[in-house]
């Protein structure tokens, strides 16, 4: 964490929002000494995230189309679009033929699809989630809710814009857009990653400090490391 | 100079497997997909995942156990197919396999179990410990009745090595351990559909209750290895049965058709069959299975 | 020489001298008694030394210048001077004992005193039974004074009821007497004895009536409330001189008038006196209060005396030894403890606790005990042992149940007392003060104990062929016992490496011993490094931890039976001290020692049975006995109490999981090899491979399987690591027992294999988790967790421990399971050989859990800051890797010397294990550990190296960096998955593991105690009931008789 | 059964002795009272005496004391017995010491409890 | 009840034992061996006329001496349980008769005569120590009862039955030294046959006897009367 992120954050993050959980406290170890634990600190790694830069042109034109192929989803449904994902797997939508598949965990999908309005308690997962996946990662918003806030555009607490917090690929526009639009978007998808434009998750990485100042505006129970890795 | 021909052939072998495994696993899929009317995946698919996987830029590692984890796991793959003669008769295609012992492979496959299991440990996810347990305690209960089979092909042919008992088989289709003592094959093909993961045996990865099991926090290059394993795995473990049960291989071809319809069996009764709990597969596999092994037994006792 | 004439004067004119002194010369009055009853036991000495030397006969004193039987005439031979010179002692030691009672009662007190110990003498010495009557009404009545001592509560009642009691009893001798001198004419016993009289009813009648008389004295089960009344009123010193003083004289008495008796009256003892060891231990088992548990104590041990009087013509030449060694253990222990309990004050046996405030004189209450008992080198063992020994040739297999069931009732109350003292709740109040005159009579009997050990040891036969050079080893710690710690961990380690140096020549033709030698010896050196770690003394724990590895030593040198069952007595007695030092281990050590004791008595009844009938008592008769059913069956039993196998089980847990941290692998990974080492040797007389036929041999086999099952199974959901270990170690050696049974030579490697892989990995094991827990100082895994990081050279040792724990190539625990296999398939064993590789995958649950939850899942953040293990535990640690590689690499270095021997003998020599070069091979296949491991390693090396390459650039995350959902985990505690880990197994097959064994012991034990007691309120307390009950007891005794 | 034409001194005294000792054991076991109790048991003491006595007894013979009346050289033939009434005179002393105790510690018992009920003295029992 | 026919049971088996005595019991028309030796032999190894006195004294010395241990032990055993009572030497409240003083003016020396005279002639005529020396407490406790005032020191009684005590003792030693064996009483000339001064050591031991067995039982019924008295106050 550098030391600037840090000087922002102590005033933002006031005390009555810090979980108690995450406090400085104390434990006894088995020898009776105090141990001091500041559970930010020490329970998470604090390194400021990399860009991985593509390696070899060639080999990466290749490795692109691989990543295109297989597009492994995070299961993960954040409004009401998340209505629209399983069907696309049913055998009238047939994702899989494109190399599209479901998975629970972060750490191995690659694609985040934010289905819909995004509630600002919703975000902060978001932003979790999304930082946990590896680096090649992308982005799709569902919905005009993530594009400009759509109907709950003065909501007191959705975001009205998904840019602001995380790199988007792709923008899918309607309210709710169907899965033929999913499909299509997909393949927007594939087609920017094959053409090696689909670096989000560097764009993340470099605009680090603008995206987090930007999540940290809307969310005020931070209550996470800075970046989760 | 033997030795190196010797490797050779082992890596040549190796490869083969690999590619049969993650073809064999495409097919299924395909095969999956269109009993449920859809079109699936591409064949090669379970290639671009793999390329994929090992494509993966960054690498996160929660610590020593984490990284030995999959190498543990792919040593009980590849130490398998080590340890395994994959077609009858062929010096070359025997690999290191000391006419091929029994034991050794049935002991082995815990060294990849107790790999994946540390190395998930290590991740620290719970549950990566929850789908272990699970997938520890259902493996109790699977090999039991593979090891009743195994005991009573033993007592069958007086032999514990693979090579002898696939030799005793040659001959005729009936002189298979499916005609000659069906009943083992039946413990040990009941068996083999827990060995395989999948359903009614797959709670362990259970996809969205403890997101994927023991590979949850498994990424990048890691799973890429874990993949790999599978494939050769599948391929290998169903070449034991194959050499148990249905023959053995004289050549290539015929390993590839019988492995497949091995496979295909655990992937049959996986569409047909809904999922158990771990706490009902247990009692499940302890009954049935188990009769049905210790009547094998019985039948050669007496 | 003095004539002991005089000094029954000496006292009896000193008495009367005291009786004058006044007040204010009490300290001279005090003087001259000391002086007084000093003198006899300088006379007794003197007779003794006299005997001792010369071999003479016994010399008669005529009294009043007439021959009997006209006169009163005293005999004093060897065994009245060596009764006489203990009775001289204990008067004179109670003296000093007594020095404060004494002098707040008086200068009369003294007197008293002195005639008690005159009358002891006369009655010993006396050879006319009315005279005998006349003295014993004297040590009656001076007993009856010597009761105020102290001024304790109810001591005038007690003091009624025994009045009572002794005049009725001696109404009923002195009505026997008159008849007798009616009858026979004579008063003298020799007289008696000489004219050969023809049995009428009326002589017998009266004669019944002289021996009931004397047995009543001796306080016989259950004519006895009376006694038990005035053990628990009087002085502890004064309860000191019934047990050892009176009761020494009136033994003597029945030893002398049984001539008199018919024949049958020998059987008459027998019974009486085994109806009172064993009644007397049965009622004593729910006493609380100490005083009267020592009653009932002495009138069992002397209920036993009884029954060695009655046994006498069946012990023949050994008697007196066998008396000996039994009466010196009761009268110096039972002493001790009197005197010691004096020194407690309080009646509770719980506060006794307070021993430990001078770990002395917790050691020499130990050394009473264990006496008492019947342990080595302690010669009530010998006593015991030849005693058995003796009657089995006889074929009195009932009498050697009733004694051995007596002292197992005996050993209930005495351990659980031990308990208390060693580990129960430390009283508040204050210590009490520890003068000279306690400490030195208690200290010199203690002493005198092991003096008497040696003698015993000697006279009895075959007793020179106990190496006892461990045992002075051992004795020279005690001594030594105030040296810093490291300095006897070098003593001992020394030691064990000297005198295995020492016994390799010995032993190195028989690979099979050797074997356990190394498990043994190399066992105790290496739990003994890890020692070092432990600053300050460690007071008392270097003595018995090397008397438990003398006696395991002593099982392998062993070739006679009692060679044997010394060793395995001392192993128990080290292993049980060891065991009850740790910290909550009260119970546990209790319930090891009571299944201990209970299998060593089985094991002793099974040898006995096969002494019977043979000549000799080496191991070789164990293959001719006449019981090979019964012979076997027991000693099986025995053997198997101390592996822990299903039913016999319920200690080990504990015993185990609560011991030190570096006595847990003593205990587990070495000590219950001594029991697979006892089967091997039992196996092995039952003759090779025709004992495949056995019975026996099927159950153990079956027993063994079931065994590895539930203890694998109960491991599994298990939360505390060291008992997760223990149970482990119960089905580990449930595969040993299974392996054994076999009887075939393939089985005996498989057996050999699994004994030294558990030998190797659970004292790497429990070394390793020993290690943690010393740092974490708990022992619940799931508070632990991620430790990989502060201990990771534990947490090596621990994967490769369960490595080969769980049978994993390339490790050597494959080797067993590859054996075993074979020798499945080569006897047809497949049902329990399939149960047994359900329990081997069963044992990979809680290989994992015992890694997972201890090393790996998320750290706590309380154990941030510990270390790894001490350095001394790690070095045997790494010295046990390196014999597991070595010997997974290897295994032909061990096997195919120990697979010849086995081929060669005339055990097993078909279907031998053939080696070539590293590689083994059956008819059923072949294995090389050797190359096996050399393709694992290769392969492992090779992926590990494009993994490395594959993910060079990792970046290394913490704890709480998993994903969660999209949400951050709590606390480290509740995201560490590992409590109750294995909740779906436990509802699938969770029922197996119900504690059903444990609680029908518990049942067993309620009965008992329950039984007890109900059955104890015979002793109602009421004085005429008493009478009742004496009255009873000599109507029912004549009804049964006549 | 006992045909009364023979009775004899020392029969009747030997049968008075033996029913005097089970009267005296009757009262040592049925009584409640220690007093009672003890002269129960002096009751036995003298039914032990009196069949000492009897045992010495020698018909028709006398004192066992060589004086006028007998002949020192033929006193084998003219005295009873004298060695049971040796015994008999230490019986009595015995059980006048042990009477005497029994007494004395009655006492200190009825201090004590206020009683003299043996059945309250039960501090002490099982 | 079911006590109480369980209990005649007992008794009537007890009665069962002794009937078989009795039964057994047939009277004795001769001496047997030992006491034809104490008949025959007695008065020329003893010197004492009085057989029974030949024997206690002499040929069972040994028991003598035990029963004298015992009334010392009893004395001793009686002074203790009483010992704090004897302390306070309270007055008799309640006084003497007249009757009894005269009576006891009159009787207590002849009391004290009569024992002395019992046990001197002990090995002569019927009667010795135990006898002699009962009537000599007889005479002791009259004079307690009677003259209150007058009673006997303890000290006094107790310094007479030491002495007494250990004198039979060092007799019965000098027996060992002189004679055939431990109170043998041919430590003296036997003298003439039925004289008072015959029987050896005789009627010296029976003399201590006799002074050991008066101050014994005297001081056995003072100190329980000394309690009576102090008693209802602890």
């Amino acid at each position: 964490m550098t030391e600037e992120l840090k000087d922002n954050n102590i005033e933002q993050v006031e005390d009555k929002f810090l979980a108690p959980e995450n406090r400085k406290h104390t434990v006894t170890g088995p020898e009776g000494e105090i141990i001091h634990v500041d559970p930010l600190q020490d329970y998470y790694c604090n390194e400021r995230p990399k860009a991985e830069d593509p390696r070899n042109k060639i080999v990466e034109k290749f490795l692109n189309w691989a990543r295109a192929e297989s597009l492994w989803v995070l299961g993960f449904g954040t409004g009401c679009g998340s209505i629209e994902i399983p069907p696309l797997l049913s055998p009238r939508f047939d994702a899989y033929r494109f190399g599209v598949a479901m998975r629970a965990t972060p750490r191995q999908s690659s694609v985040i699809i934010i289905s819909g309005y995004l509630a600002v308690k919703t975000l902060k997962r978001v932003i979790r989630s999304y930082e946990q996946m590896q680096n090649p990662k992308f982005v799709i918003a569902l919905g005009s809710c993530t594009i400009n806030g759509g109907m709950y555009w003065d909501s007191y607490n959705t975001i009205n814009r998904l840019d602001y917090y995380l790199p988007v690929d792709v923008y899918v526009a309607g309210c709710m857009p169907r899965p033929e639009a999913i499909l299509a978007a997909f393949d927007k998808l594939k087609t920017r990653i094959k053409e090696g434009r689909a670096e989000g998750a560097n764009e993340y990485v470099e605009k680090f400090d603008w995206y987090k100042a930007n999540q940290k505006k809307v969310i005020k129970n931070w209550n996470m490391p800075d970046y989760n890795w | 100079m033997d030795i190196v021909k010797k490797i050779g052939f082992v890596l040549l072998g190796l490869f083969i497997v690999l590619n049969w495994g993650l073809l064999m696993a495409g097919i299924m899929r395909k095969i999956i997909a269109r009993v449920s009317m859809r079109r699936g995946i591409k064949i090669f698919q379970p290639y671009i995942n793999l390329i994929k996987n090992y494509s993966i830029r960054s690498q996160l590692t929660h610590g020593i156990m984490f990284y030995l984890g999959p190498v543990f796991r792919l040593s009980g793959g590849v130490g398998i197919f080590l340890f395994m003669p994959m077609i009858y008769g062929s010096d070359i295609w025997n690999n290191f396999s000391f006419t091929g012992d029994l034991i050794l492979i049935a002991y082995f496959m815990f060294f990849g179990m107790l790999g994946m299991a540390l190395g998930a440990g290590e991740g620290g996810h719970p549950y990566s410990a929850i789908g272990i347990s699970r997938g520890l305690a259902q493996f109790t209960a699977i090999e039991l009745p593979l090891t009743l089979a195994i005991l009573s092909i033993a007592i069958q042919y007086q032999s514990l090595s693979i090579t002898e008992i696939v030799a005793a088989q040659q001959g005729s289709i009936l002189n298979w351990t499916l005609f000659t003592n069906p009943l083992a094959t039946g413990a040990a093909m009941i068996s083999f559909l827990g060995a395989m993961g999948h359903s009614p045996f797959n709670v362990v990865m259970a996809p969205q209750e403890n997101p994927v099991g023991p590979p949850t926090e498994y990424h990048g290059t890691f799973l890429g290895v874990l993949q790999t394993n599978r494939a050769i795995l599948h391929v290998v473990e169903a070449v034991l049965y194959m050499n148990l049960f249905f023959g053995g291989a004289n050549n290539w071809i015929e390993l590839i058709v019988k492995t497949f319809f091995i496979y295909f069996w655990s992937v049959f009764v996986g569409m047909v069959f809904p999922r158990f709990r771990v706490d009902q597969s247990i009692p499940w596999l302890l009954k049935l299975p188990v009769l049905i092994g210790v009547a094998a037994i019985i039948v050669f006792i007496v | 020489m003095v004539s002991p004439i005089s000094s029954i004067a000496v006292l009896l004119g000193s008495a009367f001298l005291v009786g004058l002194f006044k007040k204010t010369s009490y300290s001279f009055a005090q003087m001259l008694s000391l002086l007084a009853i000093a003198f006899p036991l300088f006379v007794s000495a003197q007779w003794l030394i006299h005997f001792i030397g010369t071999s003479d006969g016994a010399v008669m004193l005529y009294t009043a210048g007439a021959k009997p039987p006209f006169s009163v005439s005293l005999q004093i031979g060897m065994a009245e001077a060596f009764l006489t010179l203990a009775v001289n002692l204990l008067g004179l030691l109670s003296i000093i004992y007594l020095m404060k009672p004494f002098k707040e009662l008086g200068v009369k007190a003294l007197a008293l005193l002195l005639i008690l110990v005159m009358g002891l003498n006369v009655i010993i010495l006396s050879r006319d039974i009315f005279n005998i009557f006349v003295f014993l009404e004297i040590a009656s009545i001076a007993l009856v004074g010597l009761i105020l001592l102290g001024k304790r509560k109810h001591t005038y009642s007690a003091g009624f009821k025994y009045l009572i009691a002794v005049a009725i009893i001696s109404s009923f001798l002195l009505v026997g007497i008159a008849f007798v001198y009616y009858f026979g004419s004579t008063l003298n016993i020799d007289d008696f004895v000489a004219q050969n009289l023809i049995v009428t009813k009326g002589l017998s009648t009266a004669l019944f009536l002289l021996f009931i008389a004397v047995l009543l004295e001796l306080k016989p089960f259950p004519a006895n409330g009376w006694a038990l009344d005035l053990y628990e009123a009087a002085h502890p010193g004064v309860g000191a001189l019934i047990s050892g003083g009176t009761a020494t004289a009136s033994l003597y008495v029945l030893y002398k008038i049984l001539p008199m008796g018919a024949d049958y009256w020998s059987d008459v003892l027998i019974w009486v006196g085994l109806i009172s060891f064993l009644g007397s231990n049965i009622l004593g088992i729910s006493q609380k209060n100490a005083n009267r548990l020592l009653g009932y104590s002495s009138i069992g041990q002397i209920g036993l005396l009884v029954a060695v009087i009655g046994f006498s013509d069946q012990l023949g030449s050994h008697f007196e030894a066998i008396f000996f060694s039994l009466f010196i253990s009761h009268f110096l222990a039972k002493v001790g403890l009197f005197w010691l309990s004096g020194w407690v004050g309080k009646t509770e046996l719980t506060a006794w606790s307070i021993l430990r405030t001078k770990p002395w004189l917790l050691l020499v209450f130990g050394i009473f005990l264990f006496t008492l008992i019947g342990f080595p080198p302690f010669p009530s063992f010998f006593g015991k042992w030849q005693l058995i020994v003796d009657l089995a040739s006889e074929h009195g297999f009932n009498w050697i149940v009733i004694i051995l069931a007596g002292s197992l009732f005996e050993g209930i109350y005495l351990f659980r007392w031990l308990g208390y003292a060693i580990k129960g709740e430390k009283s508040t109040e204050n210590k009490p003060l520890l003068d000279w005159q306690t400490a030195l009579p208690i200290g010199l009997f203690a002493l005198l104990i092991i003096g008497a050990g040696y003698v015993s040891n000697q006279w009895m036969p075959n007793g020179q062929s106990i190496n006892l050079i461990p045992v002075f080893f051992i004795l020279a710690l005690f001594v030594l016992d105030f040296l810093p710690a490291w300095i006897k961990n070098t003593i001992s380690i020394a030691g064990l490496v000297v005198y295995g140096y020492l016994l390799y020549p010995e032993l190195s033709d028989d690979t099979l011993r050797l074997v356990f030698a190394v498990i043994f010896l190399g066992g105790g050196i290496l739990t003994l490094i890890a020692g070092y770690s432990v600053k300050g003394k460690r007071a008392g724990f270097f003595p018995f931890a090397l008397m438990m590895f003398a006696g395991l030593i002593g099982l392998v040198e062993a070739d006679n039976l009692l060679q044997f069952f010394f060793a395995w007595e001392l192993m128990t007695l080290g292993s049980y001290v060891l065991i009850i030092r740790g910290k909550r281990s009260m119970l546990h050590a209790y319930n090891y020692m009571l299944f201990s004791l209970g299998g060593a008595y089985l094991i002793f009844m099974g040898m006995a049975m096969a002494t019977a009938g043979q000549s000799g008592i080496s191991l070789e008769i164990l293959r001719t006995t006449a019981f090979p059913g019964w012979t076997y069956a027991l000693m099986a039993i025995g053997f198997l109490t101390k592996t822990a196998a299903l039913g016999f089980h319920i200690w080990l847990p504990g015993a185990h999981a609560e011991a030190e941290s570096d006595v847990s692998p003593m205990v587990s990974g070495i000590l219950l090899k001594g029991g697979v080492f006892g089967l091997i040797v039992l196996f092995l007389a039952m003759g090779g491979e025709q004992a495949q036929a056995n019975p026996l041999v099927y159950v153990l086999g079956w027993l063994g399987a079931i065994t590895a099952l539930i203890g694998n199974l109960i491991a599994v959901f298990q939360e505390d690591a060291k008992k997760l270990l223990a149970y482990s170690s119960i089905g580990n050696l449930g595969y040993v027992l299974f392996a054994l049974a076999f009887m075939s030579n393939i089985g005996w490697m498989t057996a050999i294999t699994y004994s030294l892989n558990h030998f190797l990995f659970k004292t790497l094991l429990f070394l390793a988790i020993g290690g943690v827990v010393l740092r974490v100082k708990t022992h619940n895994m799931h508070e632990m967790g991620g430790l990989i990081k502060q201990m990771p050279l534990s947490f090596i040792a621990v994967l490769i421990g369960i490595i080969t724990l769980a049978g994993i190539p390339p490790l050597s625990g494959y080797a067993g399971k590859w054996l075993f296999y074979n020798a499945v398939i080569a006897q047809g064993w497949y049902f329990q050989g399939a149960i047994v590789f359900f329990a081997g995958t069963i044992a990979f649950l809680y290989c994992f859990k015992l890694i997972y939850a201890v090393f790996l899942g998320q750290p706590k953040d309380k154990f941030r800051q510990v270390k790894e293990a001490p350095v001394w535990y790690i070095i045997p640690q790494i010295i046990l890797i390196i014999g597991i590689m070595v010997f997974s690499a290897r295994p032909d270095l061990i096997l195919k010397p120990v697979g010849e021997l086995l081929s060669g003998s005339a055990y097993f020599p078909t279907d031998p294990l053939n080696w070539e070069s590293v590689t083994a091979s059956t008819n059923l296949g072949y294995w090389s550990g050797y190359k096996i491991m050399l393709v694992i390693g290769v392969m492992f090396m090779v992926l590990l190296g494009w993994l490395l390459l594959m993910s060079r650039k990792a970046q290394k995350i913490k704890q709480f960096d998993i994903v969660y959902a999209g949400e951050t985990p709590f606390t480290p505690g509740t995201t560490h998955f590992s409590h109750n880990m294995f909740a779906p197994l436990y509802r699938a097959i969770g029922f197996l593991t119900l504690p059903m064994i444990t609680q029908s012991w518990n049942r067993v034990n309620s009965t008992v105690h329950d039984f007890a007691d109900s059955a104890r309120k015979i002793y109602s307390g009421n004085g005429q009931s008493y009478l009742v009950q004496i009255l009873a007891y000599v109507v029912i005794v004549y009804l049964i008789l006549f | 059964m006992i045909n009364f034409n023979s009775l004899n001194i020392e029969t009747v005294s030997m049968g008075i002795g033996v029913i005097l000792f089970v009267l005296g054991v009757w009262g040592i076991v049925s009584q409640k009272n220690i007093i009672k109790i003890i002269i129960s048991f002096t009751i036995v003491d003298t039914s032990i005496h009196l069949i000492l006595v009897s045992i010495g007894y020698i018909r028709g013979k006398s004192a066992p004391i060589i004086d006028a009346a007998i002949n020192k050289e033929n006193a084998a033939n003219e005295v009873v017995d004298p060695l049971p009434q040796a015994l008999v005179l230490t019986a009595i002393v015995i059980g006048l010491g042990i009477t005497a105790l029994m007494l004395s510690y009655a006492l200190r018992m009825y201090k004590e409890n206020k009683s003299l009920d043996i059945n309250k003295f039960k501090a002490l029992k099982w | 009840m079911i006590r109480n026919s369980f209990l005649i049971l007992l008794l009537a088996g007890l009665g069962w034992i002794l009937f078989q005595e009795f039964d057994s019991f047939k009277g004795s028309d001769q001496l047997n061996p030992v006491a034809e030796y104490y008949a025959t032999q007695g008065p020329q190894e003893v010197g004492a006329a009085n057989l029974v006195t030949s024997v206690v004294v002499t040929y069972r010395g040994l028991d003598t001496l035990g029963e004298v241990t015992i009334l010392f032990l009893t004395a001793a055993i009686v002074g203790l349980l009483f010992k704090r009572e004897s302390n306070s030497e309270t007055e008799d409240i309640y006084g003497t008769s007249e009757i009894l003083l005269t009576a006891g003016k009159i009787l207590v020396p002849m009391l004290i005569l009569v024992g002395v005279y019992i046990f001197i002639n002990g090995h002569l005529t019927p009667g010795g120590g135990f006898q002699g020396g009962a009537v000599l407490a007889s005479a002791f406790v009259l004079a307690a009862l009677t003259f209150s005032g007058t009673t006997v020191k303890h000290r006094v009684l107790e310094i007479v039955e030491s002495f007494s005590g250990i004198s039979f003792v060092l007799l019965g030693i000098l027996g060992v030294v002189l004679a055939g064996g431990f109170l043998d009483n041919k430590i003296f000339s036997l003298g003439t046959f039925g004289h008072l001064f015959s029987a050896g050591a005789i009627p010296i031991i029976y003399s201590l006897v006799g002074l050991k067995v008066g101050s014994e039982l005297s001081n056995i019924v003072l100190v329980m009367k000394s309690s009576e008295k102090g008693g209802d106050h602890d």
